[in-house]
């Protein structure tokens, strides 16, 4: 095993950790924050393979791919909190089992 | 357990990565010409680290760096304390605190032994760990920015290639400790508090970064030195190239000033502590050195963002006519840095605090519209850097309409229909 | 001070900005809009005198600045600035008498609603002004003088709400307009045969030796040359701005705006335009001289039109009662001078007359305006009377611009220009008409000039109105004493004894004579103008009128002829009989054509689609809806079957999602693909 | 180099670990943030001074706010919730998934034969290169994402604005 595997397995687990989070937590918030975790995961793994990559190739394209990312997960999290906040508004909970309304 | 694996994590971590810093702005010091007090700090560094061994010398130059940081700034955060009073006190017409030692120069020092022999009061229901360690990560954030500023023309204790995006990031997580500090002590005005403290800081976190953009947009680099350096030179030999001297970077520094008051929580944007309001906010739990470390760290903030207001406007360490530069560069930074901060003490003095709305609105309606104009203003100005002749005036006319303009018809929007006040029965 | 070409777009963009802020300005910011306007005039003024100065070191010299303005294929439309003492003398002067009438209007029009409008417009007209001074290329002279056309529009009709001045401002546009066309049309055949419209480029422009070579040389039909014709199409849009006969119904009719845009579009700005145009294109009108076997020359035009406007103009002048017609009306004969001039070969000449003129004119104008303005806006010289008591500063000026333009010998500046011009038709080898026509006008000038002074000014007040006024505040009347000092002394730098204008101008050293140049027509035009004075105060001066309805003097003598002056000849009812009913007639054909024949083709097509429209329907809902109907029923079998898997619940989808990817994953890793 | 490492994943995993086992809503958002400082350190000890400090001021200064406003927006009562049947049944099978996805992640990343070449010098990649890379051949998709945060941001405003005449609302 070397480092750059060592880097995967970790993300690897937070990527586990996260959904788990996601799966278990009746708490949309904590729902939500479980994907947090899980995007945190996959740009971890796009830094690792940046870091490890042979010399002369690909000069900066990890980096750029993770600004993004980051990016997108403001905006994300924008998006979200209205959602949290409209959620909370139309049953008085947070709690995603219950938001089933639009169910056909 | 849970507060000491992150520490030990990021002590490691930051000291590699520090390490290759040092010694890079090691090599840097050689290469000076100048004068014996302005290599002075460093010929001291060098005879202290020069009696321990080479492998250990860098650990010794961080160390130090930290050392220099932690004396100055306590030293200057005990006396700005009293300097605060003393000229509140005049502006008040009383004398301020004058019975300790001459003038009552010993004042910092016995408030600060009272503060540590008070009791340490924690509330039953509160968080406790949250609640001790609120003070702690507070300080520690509001000192971390400090490693970037360029204090001299040598004095720097990591010269980062992004350090303007490190000290905000370093800022950033001081909102998270008010929180904290709102949140564990299990007071409603605390709360209170807390919630007023991230909405305050959230909305100026906006204009506080967009009105440092032109400066790197212009400077074209994110590293504090370089900034500097960009505003090295004299026209005439003594009208600096001070960013704050051209239009954009005078509005610049204005909003970033502005900002930078209400990012330290400093009156008149200090509602988290309104005391008319909110007993004392989020500091209403606390008691004897926590209490005091909350002070600290407001200071410490207000010294951080001043130093860096400094560094990107008002030309850092340069001195401002050619023939002042037999002055170390410290020097004049000092100087520069308690200009500001005596600004910032008077505007306390001077003016009442805002209303919550007036804040927001302030911050969503008129600030960041500014920057966002200052912006295409100074990109404007880096475009006809080229005009000559009679072009130069018609460039500065431009640029001055682009900052006057908005600011008048914005700041008359606002205002409208909002008659002057009146004090009938005062 | 230096001004270089490439920096000349300073001087018109400068009032360009004033305009744009005072477009901005809502109303109430008068200051602001005044202010920027002024300030940009100021400055302007001390770029031009910069240019001036640039210009003066190489008289001789045309400094161009060219640049591409954009590119169709391989050829590029060019554009340039040019800078020559024409231009810097023209500029200056252009600059420094719009800043007085700037300053005057601030005054005159303190009580207007419009305030900041009337300085935008102001501005705008200044800043096109400016624009045809410094383009070096016709196309760019001519976007400068639509603008020109423009702003006049806007400012004559600036009291639209008064319907004659709506009027008067559509007719100076329509009436110039007719002139622009062919203007255009020049611009267009001189495009067709030189591919450039830049005056100078280095050898290759349109007004160089090679290039006016080449047009002198192509005949056309009629046995005139090739620059001939395009010199008289561009004539025509000179005849058209400078109210030349027979287009100068609309500078009369002009009056109906506020006095001050009076005094711009007579003195400096408008009208100047059209003789300015001439003497910049000076070289192509030249072009045809050489050539023997010709039926016309272009200049021969120029200065017939121009002696028969000089001559028309000064006797309709006689025969008004509104104090701004007779100023008008002396402005066409003034304009009919200089082309003249023009004409007869010297542009020198033409130009230095317009200066002078420029001054003079704007004097009597801004006078006629302080009268009016304190009189109430009373224009009616019959209604008027007895001033001169009261408006001391006023008469004293307005006396010394009357003299100037008479010609009153040796110390005001038109007596200098004239007999420049006069001699200058003296010398005219083709025809001495021209040289009668003018001496002819100088007396009627005079005579005129003294009949408008003693009626206003003498006399006792002849009106409520009148006997009220008194004088005004110094923002008027001292812009009124500058243009009189410079009324007098403009005359000294064109004097024969010290040529200093007309050695700078032309770039060609004349050698000073004594004053007395040609002394036996001196000495005839000096005769001419003290008849024409004394037969004016005999008239007017001797026994001054009574009261307001007493008749003309000169009308009582000779009835006829002082009404057909009064009504101007005619000429608008002539107009008005001819080309407004042929107008009539076409609008008539034309509607008659939309009305019955394209209405008709459009309603048929219309018909036809609605047609189309309902058979496709009447398909559309017996054929095809039924089979698109049972389509439908199976879709939504489909889905109501599907939509069972939806269970509503998030947790559930990302769980089914994570078992699906570890089943993938697993058939990949166990079937040996990875 | 490997020491650091060691501390930095287990200062990540334990804190997300951590953060998903809390009760405290509050508790579960300051340890998440501990995670993302985590992670700007991975990023730091990588080499990627740009990304770490933008993760920091991103994660930490914003989105850990935003967090903690939810929190504090949604919260009605301190007490805890009894833990349901459901729930617990429903914690077991998410559990069992995502040891699940991880084995098959790790046996994934552990058979695959990876080169690596530690050689590569840590700061690799300039702020200005970087810069000009973004401003370069990324500069369509900068501008993209300046649009998506935009809209996103309207779009909250306007999911979460109150209906202003209360029909809005779902009967």
């Amino acid at each position: 095993m070397n480092l750059l595997q060592a880097c995967l397995l970790v993300s690897s687990a937070l990527f586990c950790i996260g959904l788990v989070t996601a799966l278990s937590r009746s708490n949309t918030i904590l729902v939500l924050l479980g994907i947090e975790i899980m995007l945190n995961a996959a740009n971890l793994n796009f830094i690792a393979f940046w870091r490890f990559s042979p010399a002369g190739t690909a000069p900066a394209t990890g980096v750029i791919f993770v600004l993004f990312s980051i990016a997108v997960a403001a905006a994300e999290a924008a998006v979200w909190l209205a959602l949290v906040i409209a959620l909370y508004r139309h049953q008085q909970n947070i709690r995603l089992q219950e938001a089933t309304r639009l169910k056909g | 357990m849970i507060a000491v694996t992150p520490i030990l994590s990021v002590a490691t971590s930051v000291s590699e990565w520090m390490f290759e810093r040092a010694t890079h702005s090691l090599t840097l010091v050689a290469t000076g010409n100048d004068r014996f007090l302005e290599r002075f700090p460093l010929l001291l560094r060098d005879w202290i680290t020069g009696h321990l061994p080479e492998s250990l010398g860098w650990l010794a130059v961080s160390l130090l760096a930290i050392v220099v940081i932690l004396a100055a700034f306590g030293l200057l955060f005990a006396y700005l304390t009293l300097a605060e009073r003393k000229i509140l006190g005049r502006i008040q017409n009383r004398p301020g605190p004058n019975r300790t030692g001459w003038f009552g120069l010993l004042q910092p020092f016995a408030d600060g032994i009272k503060a540590v022999t008070k009791e340490d009061v924690v509330p039953r229901e509160a968080d406790a760990v949250l609640h001790f360690l609120a003070p702690v990560l507070l300080v520690a954030m509001s000192l971390l920015g400090l490693a970037v500023i360029p204090f001299g023309r040598h004095l720097l204790a990591a010269n980062l290639e992004a350090g303007v995006l490190y000290f905000f990031a370093a800022g950033a997580a001081t909102e998270l400790a008010v929180f904290m500090a709102g949140w564990a002590s299990h007071n409603k005005y605390s709360l209170l508090a807390a919630m007023r403290a991230l909405a305050q800081l959230i909305s100026y976190e906006l204009p506080l970064l967009l009105s440092v953009v032109p400066v790197v947009m212009l400077a074209g680099s994110l590293s504090t030195t370089h900034i500097v350096d960009a505003q090295g030179g004299w026209t005439f030999g003594w009208i600096p190239h001070w960013h704050v001297l051209t239009p954009w970077g005078f509005a610049g520094f204005l909003m970033f000033m502005i900002a930078a008051l209400a990012e330290s929580n400093r009156s008149p944007f200090d509602l988290p502590e309104a005391e008319s309001e909110l007993i004392a906010g989020h500091l209403t739990e606390y008691s004897g050195f926590k209490y005091a470390l909350f002070f600290m760290a407001e200071y410490f903030g207000m010294c951080g963002l001043s130093a860096m207001a400094v560094t990107l406007f008002l030309g850092g360490w340069q001195a401002p006519c050619a023939f002042l530069e037999f002055i170390p560069s410290y020097a004049w930074f000092t100087v520069k840095l308690l200009t500001l901060l005596l600004g910032f003490i008077w505007i306390r003095a001077t003016l009442p605090r805002l209303r919550m709305d007036q804040l927001t609105r302030l911050a969503w309606k008129f600030l960041v519209p500014l920057t966002l104009l200052n912006l295409a203003n100074a990109a404007f100005w880096s475009l006809s850097a080229g005009w000559s002749g009679p072009l130069q005036w018609v460039r500065w006319a431009i640029a001055v309409a682009v900052v006057v303009g908005p600011f008048l018809f914005l700041g008359r929007a606002l205002t409208a229909g909002v008659a002057p006040r009146t004090y009938r029965y005062a | 001070m230096n001004l270089s070409a490439s920096s000349l777009w300073l001087i018109p963009a400068l009032p360009l900005l004033a305009a744009a802020i005072g477009a901005l300005t809502p109303r109430g910011g008068r200051s602001l809009a005044s202010g920027a306007a002024i300030i940009a005039m100021v400055g302007a003024l001390g770029l031009s005198v910069a240019a001036l100065g640039t210009a003066l070191a190489q008289p001789a010299v045309h400094l161009t600045d060219n640049f591409t303005w954009f590119s169709i294929g391989t050829d590029a439309v060019r554009l340039g600035w040019l800078l020559d003492p024409l231009t810097a003398f023209m500029a200056v002067m252009v600059s420094f008498v719009g800043l007085l009438i700037f300053i005057f209007s601030l005054g005159y029009m303190k009580e207007d609603a419009n305030f900041t409008r009337f300085f935008c417009f102001l501005s705008l007209f200044a800043a096109a002004m400016l624009g045809v001074l410094v383009a070096n290329s016709l196309l760019l002279v001519f976007v400068c003088w639509e603008l020109v056309g423009l702003a006049s529009y806007l400012l004559i009709g600036f009291w639209f709400h008064k319907p004659s001045a709506a009027a008067a401002a559509k007719k100076a546009f329509i009436t110039t307009r007719i002139g622009d066309l062919g203007l255009l049309l020049g611009m267009l055949w001189l495009y067709h045969v030189r591919g450039t419209l830049l005056f100078y480029d280095g050898g290759n422009g349109v007004l160089e030796p090679s290039s006016l070579a080449l047009l002198s040389h192509g005949k056309i039909a009629g046995g005139i040359a090739l620059s001939t014709a395009i010199g008289l199409l561009i004539f025509c849009g000179a005849i058209g701005k400078s109210g030349q006969f027979p287009l100068h119904v609309w500078l009369p009719d002009a009056m109906e705006g506020p006095t001050p845009v009076s005094a711009l579009i007579h003195a400096a700005t408008m009208v100047a335009a059209g003789v300015f145009l001439i003497a910049r294109v000076y070289p192509l009108m030249l072009a045809d001289q050489h050539l023997a076997n010709v039926s016309v020359h272009a200049l021969t035009v120029v200065a017939g039109i121009g002696a028969i406007t000089a001559l028309l103009g000064a006797a309709i002048a006689v025969g008004q009662n509104d104090i701004k017609r007779v100023l008008a009306f002396s402005t066409v004969s003034q304009l009919g001078y200089m082309m003249l001039a023009l004409g007869v070969g010297s542009w020198v000449a033409a130009i230095f007359h317009l200066l002078t003129h420029a001054f003079f004119k704007a004097l009597l104008f801004l006078g006629a305006g302080s009268v009016i303005h304190a009189a109430h806006h009373e224009q009616d010289m019959r209604r008027l009377g007895g001033l001169g008591k009261r408006m001391k500063v006023t008469f004293a000026t307005f006396a010394v611009g009357m003299m100037a333009l008479a010609g009153v010998p040796f110390l005001f500046s038109g007596f200098w220009s004239k007999e420049g011009i006069l001699h200058a038709a003296h010398a005219w080898p083709v025809s001495q008409l021209p040289l009668v026509a003018g001496l002819i006008a100088v007396v009627l000038t005079a005579f005129y000039m003294t009949r408008l002074v003693a009626e206003v000014f003498l006399g006792s007040p002849r009106s409520d109105a009148a006997s009220h006024a008194h004088e005004n505040s110094p923002v008027m009347t001292v812009p009124l004493v500058i243009l009189a000092i410079g009324a007098v002394l403009l005359g000294l730098i064109g004097t024969p004894a010290w040529p200093w204008l007309q050695s700078n101008l032309g770039g060609v050293v004349v050698p000073a004579e004594s004053i007395f140049e040609g002394p036996g027509l001196m000495v005839l035009s000096i005769v001419l103008v003290c008849l024409g004075l004394g037969v004016g105060w005999a008239l007017y001066g001797w026994r001054k009128r009574r009261d307001a309805f007493a008749p003309d003097p000169l009308a009582a003598a000779m009835p006829g002829v002082f009404a057909a002056l009064a009504a101007k000849l005619g000429f608008d009812e002539f107009y008005a009989l001819t080309f407004g009913r042929l107008n009539q007639l076409l609008a008539v054909v034309a509607d008659g054509l939309d009305r019955w024949v394209w209405g008709g083709i459009v309603s048929g097509v219309a018909w036809m689609g609605e047609a189309l429209g309902t058979f496709d329907r009447e398909m559309d809902e017996s054929g095809l809806n039924s089979g698109f109907d049972a389509a439908s029923e199976k879709l939504r079998g489909v889905g109501n079957a599907y939509s069972r898997a939806q269970t509503g619940e998030a947790h559930g989808y990302l769980r089914t999602l994570a078992v699906a990817f570890v089943v993938l994953a697993l058939l990949l890793l166990l079937g040996g693909v990875l | 180099m490997n020491l650091s490492f060691a501390l930095i994943a287990f200062l990540i995993l334990a804190s997300a670990v951590l953060a998903a086992t809390r009760r405290d809503l509050i508790h579960s958002a300051l340890l998440l943030v501990g995670n993302w400082l985590g992670v700007a350190f991975f990023y730091l000890w990588a080499g990627a001074e740009f990304v770490a400090f933008a993760q920091a001021l991103v994660y930490v200064g914003a989105i850990s706010m935003v967090v903690l406003f939810a929190v504090l927006l949604t919260r009605r009562t301190r007490t805890e919730l009894p833990l349901l049947v459901a729930t617990r049944d429903r914690v077991v099978s998410a559990v069992l998934g995502g040891l699940a996805v991880f084995g098959v992640l790790a046996v994934a990343v552990l058979r695959t034969p990876l080169d690596i070449n530690p050689a590569k010098p840590a700061a690799s990649v300039s702020m200005l290169s970087l810069g000009q890379q973004l401003m370069g051949p990324h500069a369509a998709a900068v501008l993209i994402v300046g649009v998506l945060l935009t809209v996103s941001l309207l779009g909250a405003v306007v999911l979460a604005s109150s209906d202003a005449d209360g029909k809005g609302e779902a009967p």
